[in-house]
């Protein structure tokens, strides 16, 4: 995704051409210049560790490595696409990024003139290395920030020059695409004194994606946990939390999920995966979540905590109430349910057999806790 | 005397026609909340519930003199909405919206050091000064009267709180939904003055989360201003590393900021009471009032 | 210079040809579209009544006009190019501009549904006619400004998607420009709901001028007065007063020039002109600037007031000595040096013929009433 | 005690390797004024009159924790000076070009609220606390310390009321350039609160001019919070309408806002001295020590 978004917004990256299907790979390969650097285009860690980048000198090389490369797997992650970039040949490699800055509630320039650095590791061992300039979002990027990196950096000022544009550049990406975080690492310079972005990361705001068309075609091709996109497809949050836990909590808010989570965790239970079924629950939507977190087969119990505002309650346990009855699993399912009509919804859930029902949250972690127990 | 909003507050509703303002126009009737005017380009001259309709926020102003303005547009049309308010002087901006873009709010907040207005939230329930009246769209037959001003950048955690006060017979004097996400319009400490300030709040009760510094700064700010005791909760402590909890402020860096240890450390040397959970929230101000 | 600007900026004007010469006027005139307006391209007010602004029916026609109005004078002005556009069929016409409010410190949005007004007028006329919203410069015209705009002129909502682009592009030239004042005057909607500028004037900061080339060149061709481009070619700055008045005053400093003509004024003396000779005076300038001021025909005592901060007073004596000298005008010159060097000065003023000098202002002021009162 | 410039100040010079640059850090040394650094884009490393000069505003600041600037830069650069210079967080800057666009100043002057910075000018001979320091290119020798505090749009006119002031033995607290733009960065209004608070300055002078409607609104302030006796100036009376006079700000519009006559009338309402000439100044204020 970083590659094809530079080019973009015309931050210089080295020529490439992508590579999805082993067909006319000699009229892909031939006619370009060697040497290439093959990239495969998966979003892991440690990608050249894990054989995902390899070196070309010739058109027969490059198509050996082609065939090993396209539709392998690496790090468990299928590999559709390959990237066949110039290989640079840089005389210094640099780091370069932007983030949106919570705390600053800026957009920050971090640079340092050591790239191909895990950053966060070098901001503990030689902070000194890297500099840091909060952007005044009215103002953008101008010369003199860049003269400010340049000297810290014990660089050339006159690579100026040849250094602005890109920060500008990669600054008005930042912008235009909603993005958290831009990241060149490395940003080499070629004999030339050009800057050339090897590789990067673009992280977008969730956010903003309604508006970021072009970004959204890229995030489909994501891996992602099947009941993570399963719950999506319903607007639910589905969110793995500790590995093998056995209770699941579903809510309907971040922070009752969060409340529920600490609570039960407290009591030395891991809590495996929660769900928040957002604002405006049916009877329906409680019953389809309901589906989705028990069809994680490590969960063994589920605490349902809806606190309806507005929502009714008796509408709440009709959802309940369906998916329990349909589901017919064995899993314990514990409810407390509070808010408007509550007396209708107890009775509703007082006829569903293996419900085991609360009348708050401390009951329910107690109930939690006691069932646990016997499992 | 309650704080920011109350029954002499004049409010507008943008997005007065559409189905969540409506519905919600009439909600906030119903608590006679006074809602001057109502905001839909394209609907000027139209009532909805008896309120007039305007085209520009700009002309609503004008007419009735409001205070505050209630968001109720969509998520993507909230900047421009916010602007809007901002560049008509509205000085109380009220934004309700979950997922507003996290630049849309940068821009905001910087903006606003300009203007004479300030913004709660995006993902805010609102404010409620119970029995005087309430601006957003929280559950309000759950509130009741009294002395406990809350802030909460949670909805559910908040509203638990206040059924259980509220069954506890403890009243609130005026309640904030901070809202959940990276950039709020208004911080807890940027609203802590208005607490100390305020007769009627004897307890002031913070409802925070993993995420950011805001609870650091918060406890800054009450160890430097505030005398008036102070209850927090942070919710979070078990959430993993590196991943939203849904509210999207909600998520500790991998180098451990934003952590529930570090927020709970920093407020626990400011004097602040430390809550485990919402029952104990109330247990605490039972103490203390 | 407005439609041309206009023009470049996408803001919508009839189209229009340039005449410039009587040559070719059948190559330029028989094969465009009639009726047409033909308008003398001169910077005057009430060009209309002036006779500068006539209609064409048929090619016959337009050349007759041209015949007569090329290189005819109005009010004084030589008129050197005529524009001929395509005659409006307004529906409506309205009032736009912007201005730079200095008190807002914001440029400021004005609109009347009231087009051809002088908004002046209008606005002590009917200040309701006239809507007046500030800018904020770092956000721009937004949609609600167009929209506030409509409905308080009671006019068409749905015209926001038309004037919308109009405000905003007349905005960009504005900032672009560097103007004091767009305007557009009247502002035409015609048949099809569309938005013409029939009439503008733009007004540009002078202190901008060296970065706006494009405009500096129609600059060039307005009439000003001889000794005020004469004073612009030294950097001086030559400021006309009272009609007739006979007293002419030069310092180094706007502040100071105000106040001697005020404190000359206070005894009833008319003042004609005063040059500011501005910081760093040498000798030769000090010269050129009396030369310049005394060659005004209607100046018959000059009042040289120079307090020298970090200048010598020796150097401004010599450039005094030297332009009264070779000057031999019979004209009055009373001087008031003050500053460094003063004593060395007062010995070089001393040795010249004619001149009055004083020691402060007040006895300056007391010495032009006494002169002024013998002449 | 003096304002905004002492002996404690340290000073930036930007644009030091310039002619006009270097002289005036010569005679800004001269005054004993405390010129830390200098900056020159490409020249950092070098020393002028013994002041070393950086690449970058942000670099001077951060060896030498200065707190003001003085820009000898041409007009159309003071932008980007200014820009540096408030984005370097420096609290006060001097800027003393003439013939900076308008549109610049209007743009500075609504950044700077989201600032840390106060600017003074442009068009500017900028500040001296005479005895203390000085931070501009004032003629300094006719200068003498007192209790007498000026602020000026016109240079010309301060000079000469200050040579007359000292040849009286009267002397000044604080003399401050406002500079004769239409958009000051820092007008009456704004600095006369340091002269309240100022306990060597006894008498405080404004001479004003033509254009704008900033001595009304200082009138207002000193109705208002003003307690020390205050003298003024207006000059520009027979100044033809709707010509400047020089001054980009000195200029009557053609409805007569700006006049001197609406300045003299709000001064006087507000208890304010009016002077007649700068001679009438030092005699006032001859009266009022």
């Amino acid at each position: 995704m970083a590659h094809a978004l530079y080019k973009a917004h015309n931050v210089p990256t080295p020529d490439g051409i992508v590579i999805d299907s082993l067909d006319k790979l000699d009229e892909k390969l031939n006619n370009i210049d060697y040497p290439r650097v093959v990239k495969a285009q998966v979003q892991i860690g440690g990608r050249g560790k894990a054989g995902g980048i390899k070196f070309a000198n010739s058109p027969d090389e490059a198509k050996k490595i082609c065939k090993e490369l396209l539709h392998s797997k690496l790090k468990g992650m299928d590999v559709n696409k390959l990237l066949i970039v110039q290989k640079a040949n840089p005389i210094k490699e640099c780091y370069l990024s932007i983030m949106l800055d919570r705390d600053y509630q800026k957009p920050v320039l971090i640079f340092s003139a050591n790239g191909g650095i895990d950053i966060e590791q070098a901001a503990k061992d030689d902070p000194d290395s890297i500099i840091k300039i909060p952007i005044n979002p009215l103002l953008g990027i101008q010369r003199y920030n860049i003269k400010y990196i340049l000297k810290k950096s014990n660089l050339d000022l006159n690579l100026e020059e040849r250094l602005f544009p890109v920060v500008k550049n990669l600054y008005e990406l930042f912008i235009q695409r909603d993005c958290m975080l831009v990241e060149i690492n490395p940003l080499a310079i070629n004999g030339k004194n050009e800057f050339i972005a090897l590789d990067g990361k673009i992280t977008i705001d969730d956010s903003a994606l309604p508006r970021q068309e072009q970004i959204l075609n890229f995030r489909e091709e994501l891996n992602e946990e099947a009941l993570v996109k399963e719950a999506r497809k319903f607007k639910f949050l589905y969110i793995p939390i500790e590995e093998y836990g056995k209770v699941a909590v579903m809510s309907n808010g971040s922070g009752m999920i969060m409340s529920c989570i600490d609570l039960i965790s407290k009591e030395g239970i891991k809590v495996g995966a929660v769900l928040d079924i957002g604002g405006g629950a049916t009877a329906d939507r409680v019953a389809e979540g309901i589906r989705i977190i028990l069809s994680n087969k490590d969960i063994d119990l589920l605490f349902v905590n809806i606190f309806g505002g507005i929502t009714r309650c008796d509408e709440i346990a009709s959802g309940i109430k369906k998916a329990v009855e349909s589901l017919s699993s064995k899993k314990t399912v514990i409810v407390r349910i509070e808010g408007t009509n509550k007396d209708k919804g107890m009775e509703i859930i007082n006829t569903v057999k293996g419900i085991i029902s609360v009348d708050n949250v401390r009951e329910g972690v107690k109930a939690v806790v006691a069932k646990m127990e016997v499992i | 005397m309650s704080i920011l909003i109350d029954e002499n507050s004049k409010i507008i509703v943008q997005g007065i026609t559409g189905r969540e303002g409506s519905f919600h126009t009439k909600q906030m009737l119903e608590y006679r909340s006074n809602i001057a005017a109502g905001v839909t380009p394209g609907r000027g001259g139209e009532t909805v519930h008896g309120v007039p309709v305007y085209d520009t926020v700009k002309e609503a102003f004008e007419d009735t003199g409001a205070d505050t303005t209630v968001l109720f547009v969509p998520p993507l049309f909230t900047y421009q909405a916010i602007l809007e308010a901002i560049d008509a002087d509205i000085p109380q901006i009220i934004t309700v919206a979950e997922h507003v873009p996290v630049h849309d709010m940068m821009k905001i907040k910087n903006l606003l050091k300009y203007s004479v207005s300030r913004v709660i939230g995006p993902n805010s329930f609102g404010i409620i000064s119970p029995g005087k009246a309430k601006a957003g769209f929280m559950a309000h037959r759950i509130f009741s009267k009294g002395n406990v001003g809350i802030m909460s950048r949670s909805a559910t955690n908040c509203y638990e709180t206040v059924f259980m006060m509220t069954n506890s017979n403890i009243g609130q004097s005026t309640c904030i939904g901070i809202g959940g996400d990276m950039i709020p319009g208004s911080t807890f400490s940027e609203l802590l003055p208005f607490y100390q300030k305020d007769d009627q709040t004897k307890v002031i009760v913070l409802i925070g989360e993993i995420g950011g510094i805001e609870e650091e700064k918060a406890a800054d700010h009450i160890k430097k201003h505030i005398t008036k005791p102070c209850v927090s909760l942070i919710a979070g402590k078990n959430a993993p590393k590196e991943r939203s909890m849904g509210h999207a402020g909600a998520i500790v860096a991998s180098d451990g900021t934003g952590s529930a240890e570090n927020k709970e450390d920093k407020l626990r040397e400011a004097g602040v009471h430390i809550a485990e959970s919402a029952m104990d929230i109330v247990d605490i101000c039972k103490r203390l009032l």
